[in-house]
């Protein structure tokens, strides 16, 4: 990163390896955003198994990505962090089958394996309001499972488990949690309280750079193609016509709803929602109280670009 | 009588032992020896005791934040609401792991036996054995589940991955340790490979297997568990793999502490076991298990 | 019924021995034992007597020389015990019949009648690390008694026993021998014991290790069963091998 | 000359052996013995081909998919394309893994002698040595992490962890399997218990430690990958592991198949390190690693 | 300048041993190692003569009966040679002297000389595995006495070795003794040896364990030096323990 003089380091810890679900980021940090607001930000990749709120909860870094139900049970915890912005304002996450298995709906994925990541809500969210069973296996990352089990069902994201499936040959039909009433927002950027209460200024201009990062991201191919080179530096093993999939599919949940007018948008509606469900769901003692989950004090608004340029 | 003196560094000699200071008139009958239960289960319940204290010490002086590392009362309250749903997780995985054992102990002593036997089988494989022991099991998690499935036999194929290596070690370096002179004793009576492997070296070389079965006690636990993470099945069936990683999603640090406290529980029980057959089968005849008297 | 000829138990000719350190511990090496003979070998600490015991047992090949083995079943007594720790006095001694096959009855039979030779009747059940360094002894003299072979190699089989014990088992060395004529190369420090036991005598020196004579026994095990056999010329054949030891 | 005849069982003494059969005549001057390299270098070759046209075979035989197991073809094409990607995370996963063993061997060792040295302490701490084993790495990781940092420090502890164990107990077996005799003579010359143990003890059992080291050659970097996914390090910092997991989700079998191979040869070469030692150490006294002749 | 009355280095009083496996290796045991008294032992083998040497030597305890040891340095010569086999035959010879932080240069010295006195000066560099059995016996005995004891307890140390060797090493034993005056308890198949070398010579049996009696030496190492001691006293007393032996 290009430290400007005095710049404030800054550091976020990635949900993932950077992929171009974090080049907003990237493209901050590339066309000078951060530098601008005075910030120097070191961008920590995640992965499989690291656990952002507890590297954040514990200052190893100012600012992760993760799930808005791990807002919520961190917080239940005891741990002091909130949300200050969401990426996705409708949640990608959802399953996967066989085009041709002859599953059109939920119901008819009942009674078969689901390959799920262990713990994640929205599948026994499907279970409870869709009333069907079925029995669940680790997903451990790789979908080959589910490219040689037809009637498999594959937890994914349609950025990328879909691409590699399309890429494997198979056809499939994806069916999001968004759909069945479940739709935490996902990747929401959180903080601790302190560090929130303590350096708002800060806070603000590193979301303000970020959202201008994403929308240029989006917008501008030239830019991400730049970034997208970056990300391949940062990320060698990543495929570079998957991430252009990525960066293209994952443009309309980043900009659905809310997010058209103000990236990173929340509302007390939504995580309420999301704090019902999860206590219906048994993943959270009654009584939370879903305005201590977020705060959108320090957030800029910058709008969703209007054109999304096809990829190049 | 003079005798000549030419011992400078070491007393000479003639030089009078103190008979109080150098007389050890020794215990008539013996003390009752060290080899009670107390002295057995004493030790490990003082270490107990002393860890949980300074767990709580650190925790308490150092403000340890309770989403890393609960406190043993915060950990301690949480076994009531927990035990009910630990119970089934703890006896899966303890299937899994005792079965994967179970296969380790039949396949690694299998294959020492083969590597022992021929010499050209050990050079041939001991390399595959350590390639075997180092692929990562998110590689062949995918294979694996295609092949058996997602769950317990996968897990159980695991766990046997994990702890073949050290039982196919040890064994191996027992029965290429055998004294040479009894061997040549038995090829001079004629005696086949196949009677010289059973009679001989593989009695000699018990005490290095149980060695290697002690290894293999705590791996094939850690073996299962690895399965459950990435091959496993959700729910109850899903072992303390599943309850570790759904409770660590939920930042449940008590019960993560628990589920990994049974997972220590599985292990050693079988541990504990191993040790029994060590006792019994070596403390006539090995020195490693002989009492120290005679 | 003609009888055939017997071929030699051992053949030596020209045999060295260099171990792998560089060391020669066998100068070249001529020696031949018939059939039925008893042939024992004295000489000082290190001259090469176990060395050789080794080759004539195939446990050790020879590095220039010929070596011929006509032996097709060979008992040897280590100089050390050599026994199984975990097995028993008993399942010890019925070790070679049981790896031969002899019928489970006979193996027993003839265990138990070797370690009645050896005075360990008492201790069968006993593991080895409960027995004294000279009952030890006596297990491996056993095993290799109970083991009926045609050639007998024994490496200081009585070093470790008392003497009165060590005459007996001598004597019944040479009884079991007048019943079965089996071949015996027999290493002892004791030349009296030498001259006593064996056809012939195997002088050895060292630096390098070679024979130096070999005596015939005034006393031969096969000629005169009961009679006194401390004769003038048994005294006198030990003190000329005991200067001819001295001397080299 | 009649003789009483009571052998029936084997062949009686007179019985002639037929020269032709039984004379074993030996070669005069020993044949280049089998200690040769290509004696050490042909079976695992062999073996490797026989194993690489087992897969190719099955492969084309049951049809077995390519995002299941590539076809060693592909796997070999893949080199060219990826080579330049793989080196830097072999280095940083080599990196981490012989810390690993470093620290494993330094600190199984300490302890094993600890053990060794207080009985007290062995009865204390070994069920503890066993659940550190056991505990899985996903339960401490997070501790880990926010202690240590991401990267390659947390990487090399985890390797540590994992390799620990088996250098301890194959080092107590050792040390307690010394002779007896020894031992007291060494009490009756007035030994310090630490001479005893650095110069009878730990040389004594140093055959059984470089078995516990064998195993924690593979152990280490099987740790220091299992670190990696846990880290979360992208690129080239990210070593072996982010580049399994990185793959494994593309599905791109031969490139991950690769790393696999990678992470094999870090321990193969670390094994072979080990071996070296071993023979270097052991050959002049140790049966294990003598030849056969003397 | 007043002597000071010398403790006795070990003195038994109704001491008995049983193992662990039950066994009863020694009935009650009275004896007495005056300072500067060399005792050997004879009896029969599984006596229990190792048994009561390790006792005198602290290695194992009584079972009943009071033992005080007076002695401050023992050395002891196991039955076997009970040697490190990773180090070298000097280092093993210097293990006591470097165990009692003698300095090196005197360590050295010592080792030296005990090699040279069992022959092995030759084979320093050699590790055991590269030696013979006797001549492992010698390094086991040029260690023990390398260290300089005030008391020195022997496990049939010249059983391996042939008579000229043996006889050699037990004179070089009475030599040193002349010289530094230690204790020396001793156990010997041989009884003439036992005889020569001792002031009493202890008779066991066996059955439980036992002494059956303590015979005074008609030739005591300390009383002439030089003289022939051979003397017809010696083949009496040799006669008469024989016989003693031979009766229980
Ligand atoms: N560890 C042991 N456990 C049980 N019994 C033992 C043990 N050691 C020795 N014995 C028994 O005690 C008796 C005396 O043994 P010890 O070794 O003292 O005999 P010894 O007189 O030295 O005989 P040798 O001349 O053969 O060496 C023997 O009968 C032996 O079987
Ligand atoms: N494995 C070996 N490597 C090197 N040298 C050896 C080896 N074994 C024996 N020697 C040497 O060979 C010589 C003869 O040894 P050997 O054991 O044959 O002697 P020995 O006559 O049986 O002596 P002893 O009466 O002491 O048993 C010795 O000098 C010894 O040092
Ligand atoms: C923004 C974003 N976050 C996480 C993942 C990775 N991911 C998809 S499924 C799954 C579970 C298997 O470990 C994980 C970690 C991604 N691809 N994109
Ligand atoms: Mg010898
Ligand atoms: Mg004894």
């Amino acid at each position: 990163a290009p430290a400007s003089a005095g710049a404030e380091p800054v550091s976020v810890v990635l949900g993932w390896y950077p992929t171009a679900e974090s080049g907003g980021f990237y493209a901050a940090e590339e066309q000078g955003l951060f530098a601008q607001q005075g910030l120097d930000v070191d961008i920590q990749p995640g992965g499989p198994q690291v656990s952002q709120t507890q590297v954040v909860a514990s200052g190893r870094a100012d600012f992760g990505l993760s799930d808005a139900t791990t807002v919520a049970n961190a917080k239940a915890t005891g741990i002091p962090i909130v949300a200050v912005a969401a990426l996705f304002q409708e949640n990608p996450v959802g399953v996967m089958v066989h085009a041709d298995s002859g599953a059109q709906d939920w119901k008819d994925l009942a009674g078969r394996t689901w390959y799920v990541q262990t713990g994640q809500l929205g599948q026994e969210w499907v279970k409870r309001s869709q009333g069907i069973d079925f029995t669940t296996a680790a997903y451990n990352g790789s979908i080959a499972t589910f490219v040689h089990d037809d009637a498999a069902v594959q937890q994914g994201w349609p950025t990328n488990e879909a691409y590699t499936a399309q890429k494997e040959g198979v056809q499939t039909r994806f069916l999001s949690y968004a759909s069945a009433g479940y739709n935490p927002y996902n990747d929401v950027i959180f903080t601790t309280e302190d560090f929130l209460r303590d350096n708002p200024e800060k806070v603000r201009s590193f979301l303000d750079a970020t959202m201008r990062g994403w929308s240029a991201y989006m917008s501008d191919t030239a830019l991400a193609e730049k970034v997208n080179a970056t990300l391949q530096q940062e990320n060698p093993q990543l495929d570079a016509a998957a991430n252009w999939f990525a960066w293209d599919a994952q443009r309309q949940f980043l900009t659905a709803g809310d997010g058209a007018t103000a990236l990173g948008a929340m509302t007390p509606a939504r995580w309420s929602t999301l704090v019902d469900q999860m206590t219906q769901l048994g993943a959270l003692e009654p009584g939370l109280d879903p305005a201590s989950l977020f705060d959108t004090s320090a957030l800029p608004t910058v709008p969703a670009p209007t054109t999304l340029p096809p990829a190049p | 009588m003079s005798i000549a003196e030419k011992t400078p560094a070491t007393p000479p000699a003639q030089t009078p032992a103190t008979p109080q200071a150098a007389a050890r008139p020794t215990v008539p009958r013996k003390a009752p020896s060290g080899r009670t239960l107390l002295s057995f289960v004493l030790p490990p319940l003082v270490v107990l005791v002393i860890a949980v204290a300074l767990w709580q010490a650190l925790i308490s002086l150092f403000g340890v934040p309770k989403f890393l590392v609960p406190a043993p009362l915060d950990v301690l309250a949480e076994i009531g609401p927990a035990i009910g749903t630990l119970v089934e997780p703890t006896l899966v995985t303890m299937g899994e792991a005792y079965g994967g054992f179970l296969l380790a102990a039949v396949v690694g002593f299998a294959v020492a036996f083969v590597m022992a036997r021929w010499n050209v089988a050990e050079r041939g494989l001991y390399p595959y054995m350590v390639l075997l022991q180092t692929i990562p099991i998110i590689a062949v998690a995918p294979i694996l589940v295609v092949w058996l499935g997602p769950g317990p036999t996968t897990n159980t194929v695991v766990a046997a991955m994990i702890a073949v290596f050290p039982v196919t070690a040890n064994t191996l370096t027992g029965l290429k340790s055998t004294d040479r002179n009894l061997v040549q004793l038995f090829a001079m009576a004629g005696a086949s490979k196949r009677y010289e492997m059973s009679v001989l070296r593989i009695p000699y070389a018990l005490p290095y297997v149980l060695t290697g079965l002690r290894i293999a006690a705590g791996s094939s636990v850690i073996g299962a568990i690895v399965g459950e993470f990435v091959a496993g099945i959700g729910g109850g069936q899903g072992g303390l793999g599943y309850v570790i990683t759904s409770t660590a999603q939920q930042l449940l640090m008590p019960r993560l502490f628990l589920a990994v406290i049974a997972a220590s529980c599985v292990s050693l029980l079988l541990f504990g076991l191993v040790r029994l057959v060590e006792v019994l089968a070596l403390r006539r005849w090995h020195e490693s298990a002989m009492s120290s008297d005679d | 019924m003609t009888t055939a000829v017997q071929a030699d138990l051992v053949r030596f000719a020209g045999v060295t021995k260099t171990y792998s350190n560089g060391f020669t511990a066998l100068a070249p090496i001529d020696l031949t034992i018939g059939p039925g003979k008893v042939v024992s070998i004295v000489g000082p600490s290190g001259c090469g007597k176990t060395t050789l015991l080794r080759m004539a047992g195939g446990l050790s090949s020879p590095t220039t020389g010929e070596l011929s083995i006509g032996s097709t079943q060979n008992s040897y007594v280590f100089q050390d015990p050599t026994l199984m720790a975990w097995r028993n006095v008993l399942a010890n001694t019925e070790l070679v019949s049981r790896i031969r096959k002899v019928p489970r009855a006979e193996t027993r039979r003839r265990a138990v009648e070797a370690l009645r030779l050896v005075g360990l009747e008492n201790v069968q059940k006993s593991l080895p690390r409960e027995l004294s360094g000279g009952m030890r002894m006596r297990v491996s003299l056993a095993r290799a008694l109970a083991s009926e072979p045609d050639l007998m190699l024994m490496d200081e089989p009585f070093a470790a026993l008392d003497e009165f014990t060590r005459d007996r088992m001598a004597d019944e060395l040479i009884r079991l021998w007048r019943e079965r004529r089996f071949g015996v190369l027999f290493i002892t420090h004791s030349i009296r014991e030498a001259v006593k036991i064996a056809h012939e005598v195997v002088v050895m020196a060292s630096g390098p290790g070679r024979i130096v004579e070999i005596v015939e026994s005034p006393s031969p095990p096969g000629t005169d069963p009961d009679a006194a056999r401390d004769t003038d010329a048994l005294d006198e054949t030990v003190k000329y091998i005991g200067a001819r030891l001295a001397a080299a």
